[in-house]
């Protein structure tokens, strides 16, 4: 039977390389693998684009990638007190794509749920219809926003199963959950990992066709 | 002339908020709305992070760091309360299901253009949009609390923002320290005033035209509004 | 405080209209709200648009509304196995809109998430592109597909609180937790209402800002 | 030449699918597919109205009408399964995070152009699509199962499509009563072979050239497949 729990960050996040694509769930501290977040400054590599809401504050948080330097793009909305990022921001060294974080989301969700992309009335009339294709829908104006993938999707859960079926505790659920469709490998850090029917089938957020590797914080 | 401290316009804000409606606070000063709110007016608060019922503030050495809002401050879940991801939760805000978002401004224009998310000037850091878009575009009723004028005296109400926009005439209702101006299609209305101001004296502070309502309520100094 | 629980369904019908576009819940009979079918058929009201899966079987089902020839326009994915369509639809009574199901459920959660679209790999090269616009993107061809949004959607739950957040059983939860996301007034169906405070707030599916009614089909 | 029933071509498929795949079996003939998977083989099925591992069929008398499988006959949960709405199972299909999909076919083209949900004939009932376009579209693997030919012996592997289609250039293997063919880039491939037949007596029921694949295998009447 079907069994994604590995035995250590490392094991969670191997296999990703240079340049790829990583998202990161997490809005402030709760839904941040922060696990995860280490074992990738661990690895050496270079130029990620970083996908995800924030861009660290202090610690270990994301600001470990940005103090590591394996990061060359972060799309976000909110790279604010982020005194690593913004370092480097204005150096020059990091390219920035702000994404309003609703249409962040959605994008993600697109990107996950095999769509081409959407029509949003978000950042009409404002710099973020900057080089985006407007259409006019009803008389409403939208723009058309791109679905966005990845090769990795880290984040935190609560419990997770054998099989890789997810929960989450209160708000950390945030980004996490839509992340977990819109990656080629997506392994997710939880606090205790269960046998297979040991979660309510009602109440399972993220079934685990989406998760490849489960790691648990503390031993389960 | 002294207009409204921060609280007080806090509890302006709560008083005028319809009973039982579903409301989202945004981040800085209108947090602050919350803790005037009268608990049997049934508001549901929501927060874009994922929470709908959102509680009061938990008691010292309480806070749990996975029970957050928008601002990233500890809160509780009131009775009745849910999570769900931010996928639901943008889809509350840009499908039209808060019933009023009360934002914070740098300014707004006389056709309801808001402008909150960028000073536009270099603060020595880099541009943050979060929800805010979102929430402007998307809320059934936009209501801006903020000062009346900049720190330098400058008016925030203006005929036409200077600022990089949020979202195009989205803003119904405009609490400021001195007044509540309600944006219509045909201009800009006092609905409400500080005791002891008058029109003349807004006026002066405010970059668009004003004219009185019919029916114009009085702002006591403690935030109170008299019929 | 807030307590939409309603007395009978009737009460929770009501406002229903003349041309009036009404979503209804279920895939066969898990999630269909059959109190609110039955209460819709005894309004009186005429030409319904009608927007869900299937179109009936026999019985107490949405059959009900095509014996009673409330309904000018369906919209949905699988009208088979439906007598009572079926005869009105070869008489040119009623007009069918026939949308693959997967888009059909995506265009009503765009309607509930405030999109003005969305594209869709489903249909290229299909008899469903007609009447579409084609949008290409990176090189695939997309549909783009339109938001759907009702006056009414009426949903099967199963346990609802008094504020109206709602669970489902099972299967039943299908196209009905969407389907509350994308109508001016929400009316649910529950086995069971309880206290605000009761359900687990990490199991609602469907938070309370979407329900306007729910009604207890026995009494709670 | 007599082909497998419809038993033994479900256990012939069944045998096929990788371990531990996530996998949708369509209405009708696939659906048999269950019936002969190896529990050890930790497949995990998908019902687009909302399940991710799928059950075998309930004990007599113990059907939940709200617990039924995307054909509406009742079913079970297996351990560790769990339940979402549509659209979260259709992102599932169409976002490409099923491994295998089975589906019935009325046609398959040589370029595995699919047409599954209208005989393109009135039958008496207004056409109904279902979930057939957003498998079709958005599984990784599409397979097809099916007759070899039609009861009136026509082809259903064809050049071209003549029924409206499902979805272009999606199939990429064929299971028939006489055969395993591969839809390959440059044509078609039989890779399997029911034991007996000869390439020549399936291309004669064939529309589309066949060629025979390096490592031929051998389909038993059974439906095992000999390496």
């Amino acid at each position: 039977m079907r069994n994604v729990v590995v035995e250590n960050a490392a094991d969670a996040v191997k296999g990703l390389r240079d340049g790829h694509v990583v998202m990161v769930g997490g809005f402030g501290g709760a839904g941040l693998p922060r696990s995860f977040v280490r074992a990738v400054a661990e690895l050496g590599v270079r130029g990620l684009t970083l996908i995800s809401n924030n861009a660290g504050t202090e610690g270990d948080d994301l600001s470990l990638w940005f103090r590591s330097r394996i990061v060359s793009k972060i799309v976000c909305s909110y790279p604010r007190s982020a005194k690593d990022f913004t370092a480097q921001y204005r150096a020059g060294e990091v390219e920035l794509e702000l994404v309003p974080q609703g249409t962040l989301v959605e994008r993600i969700r697109a990107g996950g749920a095999g769509l081409g992309g959407f029509l949003s009335p978000v950042g009409v009339g404002t710099v973020f219809e900057q080089g985006k294709q407007k259409i006019e829908v009803d008389g409403r104006t939208y723009l058309l926003e791109m679905p966005l993938k990845a090769d990795f999707a880290l984040v935190k859960g609560k419990v997770a199963d054998t099989l890789g079926n997810v929960t989450y505790n209160m708000t950390a659920r945030n980004h996490c959950a839509v992340m977990t469709t819109a990656a080629d490998t997506v392994a997710v850090e939880v606090d205790r990992v269960v046998e297979a029917g040991e979660l309510d089938p009602e109440a399972v957020v993220t079934p685990c066709i989406f998760v490849n590797r489960v790691f648990a914080r503390t031993s389960s | 002339m002294k207009g409204l401290e921060r609280q007080q316009l806090a509890r302006m804000v709560a008083s005028q908020l319809p009973r039982e409606s579903f409301v989202n606070l945004g981040i800085g000063a209108p947090t602050h709305v919350a803790d005037y709110m009268d608990p049997e007016s049934g508001v549901i608060l929501h927060s874009e992070n994922g929470i709908l019922n959102v509680g009061p503030a938990p008691a010292l050495g309480e806070a749990n760091f996975d029970l957050i809002n928008a601002g990233k401050s500890p809160v509780t879940l009131a009775r009745g309360g849910s999570f769900f991801d931010s996928s639901m939760s943008f889809a509350m805000m840009r499908g039209g299901h808060i019933d009023v978002a009360v934002l914070g401004a740098f300014e707004v224009s006389q056709n309801g253009d808001l402008a909150n998310w960028n000073t536009g000037r270099d603060e020595g850091e880099p541009p943050g949009v979060g929800g805010a878009m979102d929430l402007a575009v998307g809320a059934k009723q936009i209501w801006v609390m903020m000062e009346h004028v900049t720190r330098e005296g400058a008016p925030r109400i203006v005929a036409e923002c200077t600022l990089p926009l949020t979202a195009k005439r989205v803003v119904s209702r405009v609490f400021t320290s001195l007044a509540i101006v309600e944006v219509m299609p045909d201009g800009l209305v006092v609905s409400a005033m500080l005791r002891g101001a008058r029109l003349e004296d807004v006026q002066a502070r405010t970059g668009a035209p004003l004219r009185l309502a019919p029916h114009m309520r009085t702002i006591e100094p403690d935030g109170k509004v008299a019929e």
